[in-house]
């Protein structure tokens, strides 16, 4: 493919086709509508199925049901959709039923800024639903990886049998750059586990070496159960703590044993560097800005981006806070990943970065702060 | 009891006096939780409360194998085998 | 007339402003599409925009590199286009010490600045196709015409691209009458 | 007839083995034999198991489809219809029915049923309408009848209930149909029918909770409700013969709607067909 | 008639000075219409401007009470029924008026609104109806019509549209009445007398949206969108003389329904009554 | 008032109406229902007016707009009605309107074990809404500190005007203890500012010395807009940083600044203690049973409950991080509130007792991470 | 044509020859968007668009106060003050 | 009686146990209340109940303190009361070493230790009122004439306080049918 010029959300969409997805169902919200337009003019092509539903509720839902009718499948939204969502993003984890939620992140709390960039959904986004359960949350800093991410977030949805959150936010969904877009056979694509046992063995929640059961769609003889209780490994309701407590064991180490694959981050300069900005999303090419700007004075300025902010590189974070006398930490929110970091880091090393007015950060205020 | 079920019943009733079916029937205990509908509304009466409320066949030779115990038991306690007809299963 | 950029080697930041329905969206998407597509160096364009579905303030900002371009939107322009007033009033002061304003001299009567070019796009679209519509492309003409930020090639060529079924001839006459503003501009500094 | 009653025995071939019986439902409570009359339906059908979804929201009635031995799901509250809509455009070869009680369908969910009415989306919608929220302790439902009371109706519900398939005629429905648990083999052949038509089909199976509603209402046992329903309702063409006023005190049964046309399932594939014929054109 | 048109420049009494005008809508957009049309209708009434709330949700009508000089609540997209049932509750001396869009009424909205109509909570709801999402840019909307174009359906709409009046009426509405932008000073008088009615009541104000609807479907401009509903409606008298098929290609306008009976405000009062009489007793 | 025996969820009832809520709204969950029952029963006898709504949307919606109309209102509801009252929870704090939110949280995720105790929601509380906000979170451990709670969370959200989170746990909500209720007249019971300019001077969301500008009802003459867009000083929506940016500081300075009157916490023994045990909610019960088996096997063990949670106390366990060597945090989940214990106490210093399936963490494991 | 709307319309043209109302038409240059609306539906033709699209009103004299256009410009940017009516604010 | 719970000096632990439906929720308020209100002492009762409307497999459990009561539930029970088999088997192994177990005899066979208690609870209730409903208030009965952790005066009380209008006479019969269950009982046992 030659190069092309095109927003954020664009290539969220044309990377979900890349990656699979056949099943879109969704309920507009600015600024993730384009998404959904796209999709809906170009599943159909490829036999896959659009779908608007009334409202955000029943736009999870219906993606969840049609991952368990064997569809790849997505839906985007923002901030009050996202806030709709919760519920059945806790049924998704506790079924395990791949799925991912793009949000494109505008500023809140409550209607906000509907066209102005936030980060102000990270915690959120971990923590959005009732109930402890495990999640994977990706966030994209330019076009480009917001192709790349949204065909990594399926694919970890599909192999982990996790919902997978793609955080955008409203300066890269509506940026414009130039992509160019790998050839659809060039990317790796990851399909559910699929089980070779007969139906009479299969047991859609049993205990496996990888902890990550295979996924038979309904339709295919395996007539199984699926329930937002808690259940045993048939997928059947239960009480019983030796059943129950094996279940949240292995869905918490389906992921936590899968770190090395699942945590993505780029560092540059962090070795030597007295200073480490650590970054996610949009506000990581202010970061990046200036730590270059930075290095130009002559700062020991390092730059660490975050792709994956959940679960959270708690081991990046400590070895950077090990050598570095100081971790920048620039966010479109009030500081809420920093929380993290401050955990990690110690919270005498970290600088927070704030703002949620619905302005990007800028290099300078970075700037200030590392060498402030 | 001008209605679909009640004409069942009297299809039932009339056929009594020609060649009237007769049914086996078979109550799971461990299923049954004696809420008493098949022993109120057996049109045939067929069964009877024991000292704890709990169905008991007491007529089985009254049964019509009219079915309606078999599709409103709620537990799913109770099968009725067709004697006249030899390919019942159950 | 590139010199205005040398505090950012490398960066050349445009912000274009009005009101919504100027098109003014699109044609950050064109500049930026020469320069990214055509030209091949490096390009990004953001925009705000108010909740507004229609009228309101709308602001496209384009920048151009030849080197990655992190941060997207402008830190000090080194070109502003005011389409409106308001745009003028409210976003000169963000313009370089030595950087370029346009204004559209039929919408902006108060310019902070004797240096600005005031050109009459509006009316030049109008008078060159006939459709105020295309002002947006004029501005492109002009813009490109003074600075030369993008060839002319590869503006042309973004513009015929992006131009909606039959109106490319339209369009690139719109493009052609800015750069004819602007070679006129250019002589009357020259001159 | 004959064929039939072998049929009923079958219904063990049905139930799943794995899972605990007796069902968790009260003595009595009518939704075990509204599940007895969608099994017989899809029996007598003859559907391959495997092609046959259950899907369910919360509540009692939610908990059906535990245990049938089809593809099952139990969502969450008032959701079934949604993730039914997607289940069914992910595999249009299936035939998904939806179980609700009227708490599920029509207050939470309500939204869901509308526009799944609307969009003619071809699922198969059975609402257990007990009148009450069973599963949570009997609270009133969207179909408290007035001045009834429940547990958070000490003074009488003013509610004025939803007429539960007006509504869904209102709203696109293709099939609507309305029986009780008493005359549960009626309920089976409406089940029958209403799987059996393309586009959205709502099937309202009137059931009871005595221990709930019948007790806060003072309207006795299991059989004292069940007594209730057979001898207060009509077929469709009895009520046609009552007076308005009389008729209102009934519960009608029989077909109240059933018309022809395409689903959503069917016009998308056509909206498929045209986008994949502009593609290749 | 004189009365009428010098009350007509009392509408500027009733904008709010502070806020920023003209309104934020595009040019030609009949939402202000309606904006219009409902200040005159309360101003008719001669209702104490204290005593009258507008509450909206998202949308661009949903923007519609920042412009106005009453107690004004701009809520969450769907849900302005539920606010504004709270604020009736606590307030039923005041006139609670709801205007919505008809995806913030119908779409996420459709079950508050249902609802709402069921108990016959006494709030005045006004949905401007331009058959598409307007604010998020042209997305279909649970009243598109068949065939139609949106951002969303490039291959045009294949969901069929609610009937809002008589989903309105199915659900237990008071009074329902329809008049387009067009017919301005009719929709004052049908609000007007929604307003008066205890209960539930719906007045669905056709309006168009040529920005998003109207470009993508090439309808034309506000001028043509206008003149089509001009040359679209016909009163429900006329409507009467034609035949099924005419009538479903034209807006019918006029008082669809109105029966009397008790608010739900009413109801609950008397059971106050009842609570404080045995409190007592 | 004599002793009486009462359960948790009564005992918020009785709160309630004590500290003046007269209209409730909710929609039924197991294990809150009873305040439902509860109020609908009480409430008509005193003017107030009851509702069940649609759903839990509305629920928190129509409890909103009952405040706005000058009602103290309250909704209940449990994990997943928590989920989906998310959205408003968001409004509310935008548009600072009082209101009571109960969340008997049970076991989750999803429908996860409807009959169960559990704390799984406790970082949904502080951040289940989108976008930066603040709010408060009251957690109690006894059906009289739940009647003392309830009434103090209607205090705080009047006099802070901000939607306040009673977070209790189905052991709290189910137990039955024996409680002496105050008279009426002997509670303390605050009533939201009002204010004493006319109409025209009057600005909903103006900056006070306190930063809680006066609330007026609708109805009383002062016409004002409410909108959970960002909005300036009248409340009209507006996107001027100038007036964006002192909201924001603002409504968090309004908490931030009386963290001395929010901050409830309860210490024994802490003085000279190597460990502490730091707890809330039922399980600061299992806690305390174990620091005085502790003490009495000579252990230099100390106990604080958190009652407040959110904001967190941060100096109080700043302080105790100091002077103890451990600080042992046991809760129903998988480690939530420690993370917060972590960032301020540091890592090393915490050790976390969890359990998130259905089961009382018990004295026995406190007690084995005391000794451990 | 037979609605409300038009009755009126069709009244005030009735009107015209006995004592023909007047209007005294303002225009509000600054909330006027230009949206055409007065200009396509003034039943006198009172409107004429400028250059620019936006009315201007061409033909006061026609005016015949029939507030079709208060009522319809959606951006309250029309008055009319009725000539004949003493008692008439504007 | 009360001296098996030396272990745990002041608490005493009652856990009663069967399926839902039995009443037993109820009864251990009325014994918590009883000691609560009446006793003055500290008590605290909890339950646990399946998601199942009805049936299924209910607890209720008493602590009975003089002093505070911080954790709630039963650590080591002093006393168990099983009302169904699967309440037997399920909580016998949490019995203290020398707490008390108490069946009713009609619903349990297999009982684990030779030193139960064993009670025709369900028996008793209907011989002494007609109504099997009433076995809780026997059992009541039976636990407070076996261990005296409440008053008699209290249970009686309590008792009446929580009987439906009308149906004092017949729970006070049954609560008396408890405890001369107990009487006889303990006559066996120092007999
Ligand atoms: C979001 C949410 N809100 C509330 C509940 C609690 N809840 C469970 S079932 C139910 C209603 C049950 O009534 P109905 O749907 O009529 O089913 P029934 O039990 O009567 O069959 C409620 C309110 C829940 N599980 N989830
Ligand atoms: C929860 C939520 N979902 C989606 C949106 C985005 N949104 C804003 S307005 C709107 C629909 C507008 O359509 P309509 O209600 O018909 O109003 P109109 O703009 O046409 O007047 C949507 C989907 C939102 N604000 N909140
Ligand atoms: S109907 Fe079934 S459950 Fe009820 S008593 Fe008869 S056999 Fe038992
Ligand atoms: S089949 Fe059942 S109901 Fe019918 S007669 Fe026999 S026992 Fe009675
Ligand atoms: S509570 Fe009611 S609906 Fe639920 S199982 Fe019992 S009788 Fe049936
Ligand atoms: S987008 Fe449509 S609905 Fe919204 S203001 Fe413009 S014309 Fe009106
Ligand atoms: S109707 Fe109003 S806004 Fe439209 S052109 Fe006329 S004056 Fe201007
Ligand atoms: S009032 Fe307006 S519409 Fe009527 S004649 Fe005069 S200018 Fe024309
Ligand atoms: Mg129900
Ligand atoms: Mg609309």
């Amino acid at each position: 493919m030659t190069a092309q010029f095109m927003q954020g959300n664009t290539a969220c969409a044309e990377g979900a086709l890349v990656a699979g997805c056949r099943f879109f169902a969704g309920y507009p919200i600015t600024p993730s509508s384009e998404i959904a337009e796209i999709l809906s003019y170009r599943l159909p092509a490829l036999g896959g199925k659009f779908i608007q539903m009334e409202d955000e509720i029943a736009s999870l839902a219906a993606v969840i049901g049609a991952s368990v009718g064997g569809m790849k499948a997505m839906t985007a939204t923002s901030g009050p959709g996202f806030s709709l969502m919760q519920e059945n993003i806790g049924y998704a984890a506790m079924t395990e039923i791949p799925c991912v939620i793009v949000n494109v992140q505008r500023t809140g709390p409550s209607t906000g800024l509907p066209t102005s960039p936030a980060q102000g959904d990270v915690m959120q986004s971990r923590w959005g639903t009732h109930g402890d359960h495990p999640i994977i949350v990706l966030s994209p800093s330019s076009v480009m990886e917001t192709f790349r991410l949204t065909v990594t977030a399926f694919n970890f949805s599909e192999k982990y049998r996790t919902p997978v959150i793609l955080l955008m936010d409203e300066v890269v969904a509506h940026m414009r750059e130039k992509v160019d877009l790998p050839a659809p056979e060039q990317v790796e694509v990851v399909d559910r586990i699929q089980t070779n046992v007969p139906p009479e063995w299969y047991f859609p929640y049993e205990e496996t070496a990888s902890d990550v059961p295979p996924l038979v769609s309904f339709g295919q003889g395996f007539r199984y159960h699926i329930t937002g209780l808690f259940h045993d490994v048939r997928g059947f309701p239960t009480e019983r703590l030796d059943e129950i407590q094996p279940w949240l064991k292995r869905v918490f180490a389906k992921i936590n044993n899968n770190l090395s694959d699942i945590l993505m981050y780029e560092e540059e300069d962090t070795r030597g560097a007295r200073t480490v900005v650590l970054a996610y999303g949009s506000t990581a090419r202010s970061a990046r800005h200036a730590v270059r700007l930075a290095r130009a004075r002559r700062h020991k300025a390092g730059f660490c981006k975050l792709l994956t902010i959940w679960p959270f590189p708690e081991e990046a974070v400590e070895r950077l806070a090990h050598t570095a006398k100081r971790i920048v930490v620039p966010e479109m929110n009030l500081g809420q990943l920093a929380l993290e970091v401050e955990r990690v880091a110690g919270r005498h090393k970290v600088r927070r970065v704030n703002r949620a007015d619905g302005e990007m950060i800028t290099p300078q205020q970075i700037l200030e702060a590392i060498e402030g | 009891m001008p209605d679909e079920e009640v004409a069942l019943q009297e299809k039932t009733t009339e056929k009594k006096t020609k060649r009237r079916p007769r049914g086996e029937v078979r109550l799971f205990g461990k299923w049954c939780k004696g809420c008493g509908l098949c022993i109120a509304f057996c049109p045939q009466g067929v069964f009877e409360a024991n000292g704890e409320g709990r169905p008991v066949v007491a007529h089985p030779e009254k049964c019509t194998a009219c079915d309606w115990c078999v599709v409103h038991c709620p537990d799913f306690a109770i099968q009725v085998r067709r004697l006249d007809d030899q390919e019942g299963k159950g | 007339m590139v010199k205005g950029t040398t505090k950012a080697p490398g960066r050349y930041e445009i912000r274009l402003a009005g009101e919504g329905g100027q098109g003014l969206i699109l044609a950050g998407v064109i500049l930026a599409e020469a320069a990214a597509i055509y030209d091949g160096k490096n390009a990004a364009q953001t925009q705000s925009y108010g909740p507004e579905a229609r009228g309101g303030a709308s602001k496209s900002e384009v920048v151009i590199s030849e080197g990655e371009i992190d941060y997207p939107k402008v830190i000090e322009a080194d070109l502003l286009l005011a389409m409106s007033q308001e745009a003028c009033d409210k976003y000169y002061h963000n313009l370089k010490r030595d950087g370029i304003l346009i204004v559209d001299s039929v919408n902006v009567s108060r310019v902070p600045t004797s240096k600005a070019y005031r050109v009459p796009i509006t009316r030049l679209a109008e008078e060159a196709t006939g459709r105020r519509l295309v002002a947006n492309v004029v501005s492109l003409g002009v813009i490109v015409g003074l600075t030369g930020i993008v060839s002319r090639q590869a503006i042309e060529a973004a513009v015929s691209a992006r131009a909606p079924r039959g109106t490319k001839e339209l369009n690139l006459r719109a493009l052609e009458a800015g750069f004819r503003a602007a070679e006129e501009l250019k002589a009357q500094v020259t001159g | 007839m004959h064929t039939e009653l072998r049929e009923k025995h079958e219904i063990y071939d049905y139930l799943r083995h794995s899972k605990k019986f007796p069902v968790m439902w009260c003595a009595g409570c009518g939704i075990g034999i509204v599940l007895g009359a969608i099994i017989r339906a899809i029996d007598r059908m003859g559907l391959d198991r495997d092609r046959v979804a259950m899907v369910s929201g919360i509540g009692c009635t939610g908990r059906m489809p535990v245990y049938v031995d089809f593809n099952t799901m139990h969502t969450t509250h008032g959701r079934a219809l949604a993730f039914a809509t997607g289940l069914k455009l992910a595999r249009p070869d299936m035939y998904v029915l939806v179980v609700m009680g009227d708490g599920d369908a029509l207050a939470i969910g309500g939204n869901h049923f509308i526009h799944a009415a609307r969009r003619n989306m071809d699922l198969t919608a059975i609402v257990v309408n007990n009148n009450i929220y069973g599963m949570t302790g009997g609270q009133y439902s969207p179909t408290t009848p007035l001045h009834m009371r429940a547990t958070t109706a000490p003074y009488g519900n003013i509610e004025p209930p939803f007429p539960l398939c007006e509504l869904a005629k209102a709203a696109g429905a293709s099939f609507v149909a309305r029986s009780t648990v008493y005359h549960a083999t009626e309920l089976d052949r409406l089940i029958e029918q209403a799987i059996a038509r393309r586009g959205f089909s709502v099937v309202e199976a009137v059931s009871y909770c005595h221990t709930t509603y019948g007790r806060l209402n003072r309207l006795g046992a299991a059989v004292d409700m069940m007594r209730w329903l057979k001898e207060n309702s009509v077929t469709l063409a009895q009520a046609e013969k009552m007076s308005p006023e009389e008729r209102e005190t009934k519960i009608v049964r029989g077909i109240l709607l059933d018309r022809e046309g395409p689903g959503y399932v069917d016009l998308y594939d056509e909206i498929i067909r045209q986008a994949k014929a502009a593609e290749n054109g």
